[in-house]
């Protein structure tokens, strides 16, 4: 099965084949490189940039305004927090211009800790992402879902960040893409660039389709009954895993994968919610305004009388980075334990 | 060149009869404004100009044709206000059908977007350009090198005229006191730019720079870095007083003085075209007090394209 | 009595006679103008800068590095969103360092609606600011609180924010400012700078004091039993103004100002809300990833079991911009009937 | 010069000995570098220099008088780390003793603050000036030409070396792709600094050049731009393999040559120094590796100054 590497460039692919992409660009994003995770190798509309987020930014801004479909990288979220004007500019235009001018637009960038990043290459963005109106975000925890969700961010006409948890770029998933070959010799085969000299290579795409996941749909990746987990990125199969094991103590949560964090899908959620009258969410931003607690505040807003439990968060730490040593990065964002802790704590909750 | 004064001072008025939260508009620098309206290849889509303004550009926009009446409603911030729906300042222009994008107040954003339009018209052909105008202090924002360095890339150089127009002022601050550079035009040669300084004061060098200009970047499809020296006539904005200044040259009158020594103009012609120009410009002022405001319910429309506006949480 | 500006601009002459500041700069601070909103007029460690916030930041951190106490100014806080970036760096900085290097910093700038700013001069910037690690952030609601607490910011060896409420920059406090003049006119005639030609003029201080209003510390500005009210900076007068109106009706509110939204006063609020078993918080950015949302899931945390009813946040409607037309700005921020009616609500719900 | 090398390319091989989770450092700037801290006047406070580096600095360190032992324990992260108790990544030095900042991994942040210490410098008086370096790729940020405005203006400027290690490379990109400047250096110009661009592959090209920028600096207090062209000999970092570069000019090697032909530098001479700067760094790495690791609740440490460190939500 592909990574999310691979999943990330076929969907690329695909939309600058059928989609009308016309420009994916951002540092090292075009050839030999293709990009810092290989994302964007072998494609056709791919150029490097200046080292000028600023510059990455507004010329996606431009483009869109001009008839062209971008696709802009800021090569790490870390190094987005120079252009957060520029995004909320591109967030207000449709607004402001009362409807005269639309950007269909993505910017893609890498988020999230869990590759040893150390300060400046572990940051979360969803905090940041979801306080901005105009904009869509999605968020992938696994390849079919990065792929479809990336096309569906491809045929957008509003701004939409599309967030991809560099933790796990490398993880292959469960799901074939489709028209993909599932075997991983073949597709590497066809689609990852050779080590060294690259001039003579070009890619062998296989014939893609569409999954069409659509933007504003949850998932919900396993059903229970004693409480409700929701998640994202990262953190996502995390939850899976803890749920899959706390279930042989007779403990059944279900899981939800959030996938778009705005617009989100509250029908799923609630409907959940009020099944099992407890939640959990997770994420690996800060916890201080943290996207996390204004679904918090949703659930108590709407939920309220119908939930058996406070519903509680279990995010990042309120620390000014996480450092570099192992024991500072698992002490600062949710692990595996920290979530089988919360959950098993939740479930145990009685007035 | 008088219509736009005219229009900017009927603004102006507005305000100060309370008509009007705000003014900010540009007076003073029609003998370069209107030039550059003229000579705009006006239309929508990459086959014409993209037009990256700041709010200074009224006399650009009724030069391209533009009505009036657009600037009246926007001071009103009437629903009918075609730029803006009553929601953005006097002087935030934004025209899809002449590639007009909508002009923010944040100084400078405007010099980071101007290479993406540039960049798409490099690759469709042609001869359309794009044109990103700002102010002097606004130079200092990293924004400005930006658009140096993304429009001067070694073959790939983007068809973008970058203009700046110089009043030496940024609201309270002199230029000197902010800035080590003598000609801000200096700072595109590094980046292998052409370059000019000219007199934004002149109508007439104006047009023949600007004509200049307009020929290298539509032909060559390389930028241009143009400062164009022009006064601020009713300082800042409403914020500031909005009253004339009368140490400052003002365009219309050094013009109007020169073709009256020419013989070309009299002072009772002067003044006609004046009072034509008041007359037609305050009886539609006076409709567009009349018209309605935009709804509360409103606040929800256009936050996405293409869906309906709602509050999210259906409240 | 002083209004706000007058407050800052005393406070700012404080700092620089007796705190150790040594630069108070930003656009068009300098004279003659001496602010957009006249804080920094008559002082003498005033300079303007050159358009450029990323300069103003990055100058305040150099200032700081180098044993210096900066003032910086961001004109509008609509303006500090290419910086956040460089905010972060000043938040990380002492936590990166191990302790080695501190940033005694002070970002002072004006925040929300209020004064018809259209879609760039009604920007608020509570929740980015809460959602960044390493600073302090606090928010007057009155000229003596706005005094004191710059005080408090500018004896700090940590980077704050001083966010100053537009909306309240000449309304007049009614608490004193020690040692100034109560009496509006003598005030004026001593600190406030003519109309006109200025370079004669120098600003007559009076001998202030300091009433010592320690950051982190709430205040309850109302005592009330039946619920809690929690705000700060713009809408608190209007939650006192609401409070007091219900008081009559015999809807008896307590109302709290939180004036240091980080670290805040938990203690002070956990207090009323097991009083009242109900709280509403207001502020007026926008509701999404908002601040209050952070205040609502402690809420939940700690305090669930003793709540009455689920605990409320009105805010403001997550629209990408305030527009100019009053009827816009009224109904995108909550105005006092928004107050009063959500007191009333939320008084009157039962399970 | 050799002992930055020998010490880069000790951390090099821990890092693919399993020893480190990432690396960056400066092997090939080792010619500029070194001259570069021994003209620096160390020590802390504004009357000597504040230091504004990138991650490429060891070999100024080292020639600063700092000791290898820190760089291998940041390599190793271990909570003896004294540049950042084992939280940031390799060559990201910091020492207040000496006024050097702390390094930071976003590109070109460090010209946004220099303009700050300088300005405290320009006031308290004295000799003392404020260096910046960073590479050619990032000048493309708006942070260099902020730099650039601040530093120069009229009556206000800055006692400020800024520094440009220009190795034509970001990363996988070459200069020329993406950047129009033929010399960096230029940018200055427009802004009345003073400019030059190096040979930084040359010692004492470097040094003489580098010691005439500072006495400028030191005595007129006002900047200086400086261009140096270096070689990026071991690539980016371990992201991009950490392996030899052939085709770059290795400094070491090409002066070591110089002197043998001059007949001062013998190569068993050569050798032995390396041997000796091996040896001892050799050492230094095993006892690195023996030391502690910080531990979990150290995360809330140093959160603010002077408040003990804990969890806000005492959980
Ligand atoms: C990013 C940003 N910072 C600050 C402001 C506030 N502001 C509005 S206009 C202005 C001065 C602009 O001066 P200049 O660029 O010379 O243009 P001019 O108004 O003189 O034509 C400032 C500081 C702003 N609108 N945007
Ligand atoms: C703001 C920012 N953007 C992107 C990056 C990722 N990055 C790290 S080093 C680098 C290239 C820097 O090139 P240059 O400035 O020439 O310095 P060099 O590494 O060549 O010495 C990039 C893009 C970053 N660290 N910071
Ligand atoms: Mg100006
Ligand atoms: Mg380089």
């Amino acid at each position: 099965m592909a990574n999310m590497a691979q999943a990330v460039r076929m969907a690329l692919h695909y939309a600058e084949a059928h989609l009308g992409v016309t420009d994916i660009f951002g540092e090292d994003v075009g050839p030999p490189l293709g990009g810092i995770f290989t994302c964007t190798q072998g494609l056709t509309t791919t150029w490097g940039t200046p080292l000028d987020e600023r510059g990455i930014i507004g010329a996606a801004m431009g483009i869109a305004m001009a008839g062209g479909r971008p696709v802009a990288e800021i090569q790490f979220c870390d190094y987005i927090y120079n252009t957060i004007d520029l995004l909320k500019l591109a967030g207000s235009t449709h607004w402001s211009s009362n409807g005269e001018w639309n950007l269909p637009m993505v910017v893609m960038t890498p988020v999230g800790s869990g590759i040893r990043g150390s300060l400046y290459h572990s940051h979360s963005f969803d905090a940041s992402a979801t306080h901005l109106p105009g904009w869509k975000t999605v968020m992938p925890s696994n390849p079919l879902d990065a792929y479809g969700l990336l096309l569906s961010a491809c045929k957008e006409t509003n701004p939409v960040f599309f967030l991809v948890p560099k933790a796990l770029m490398r993880v292959r998933g469960e799901d074939n893409i489709p028209g993909a070959p599932a075997d991983e010799r073949a597709l590497s085969k066809l689609i990852d660039a050779p080590l060294g000299d690259r001039s003579a290579w070009s890619a062998k795409w296989p014939s893609l389709e569409d999954p069409e996941i659509p933007i504003g749909k949850a998932k919900i990746v396993r059903e229970g009954s004693r409480l409700t987990v929701v998640s994202y990125g990262r953190t996502l199969p995390l939850c899976v895993q803890a749920a899959n094991a706390l279930a042989e103590d007779g403990l059944d949560a279900e899981v939800i994968d959030l996938r778009t964090l705005w617009p989100y899908d509250w029908k799923c959620l609630s409907e959940s919610i009020e099944k099992t009258g407890r939640v959990l969410y997770v994420n690996e931003d800060t916890e201080v305004t943290n996207f996390g607690e204004h679904l918090v505040r949703r659930t108590v807003e709407e939920l309220f009388y119908k939930l058996h439990a406070p519903p509680k968060l279990l995010a990042g730490k309120f620390v000014p980075g996480i450092g570099l040593a192992d024991v500072l990065e698992m002490a600062s964002v949710p692990q595996l334990d920290d979530i089988s802790h919360a959950i098993r704590t939740l479930a145990a909750l009685e007035p | 060149m008088v219509k736009a004064r005219v229009l900017e001072e009927r603004l102006i008025a507005l305000h100060k009869t309370g008509h009007g939260y705000f003014w900010i508009g540009g007076p003073g620098e029609e003998a370069f404004n209107v030039p550059l309206g003229l000579l705009i290849k006006k239309g929508q889509g990459p086959a014409f100009d993209y037009c990256h303004f700041h709010y200074r550009q009224s006399g650009t926009l009724l030069a391209m044709g533009e009505d009036p009446m657009g600037s009246l409603r926007q001071m009103k911030n009437t629903a009918s206000d075609p730029y803006s729906g009553g929601r953005n300042f006097a002087g935030h222009f934004s025209k899809k059908a002449w590639n007009v994008v909508p002009v923010s107040s944040p100084i400078e954003v405007q010099y980071s977007m101007a290479p993406g339009t540039a960049h798409v018209q490099k690759r469709h052909g042609g001869d359309g350009v794009t044109i990103v105008t700002g102010g002097d202090a606004g130079t200092a924002e990293g924004d400005f090198a930006t658009c140096l360095v993304w429009s001067s890339r070694k073959g790939q150089e983007l068809p973008v005229l970058i203009i700046v127009t110089n009043n030496r002022w940024g609201i309270s601050t002199p230029f000197e006191q902010v800035q080590g550079v003598e000609r801000i035009a200096d700072r595109g040669r590094a980046f292998g730019i052409r370059t000019k300084t000219i007199n934004g004061n002149d109508p007439v060098e104006s047009y023949q720079e600007l004509k200049a200009a307009f020929e290298y970047v539509r032909k060559e499809r390389k930028p241009f870095l143009m400062e164009a020296n022009v006064s601020r006539l009713y300082g800042h904005s409403s914020a500031s007083g909005a009253n004339f200044h009368t140490d400052e040259v003002d365009c219309i009158e050094q013009f109007e003085g020169k073709l009256a020594t020419m013989g070309l103009l009299t002072k009772d012609g002067a003044k006609a075209v004046r009072d034509r120009h008041n007359e037609q410009i305050s009886e539609l002022a006076k409709q567009a007090k009349e018209e309605a405001m935009p709804s509360a319910e409103s606040i929800w429309d256009h936050v996405f394209h293409g869906e309906p506006g709602r509050d999210p949480f259906q409240r």
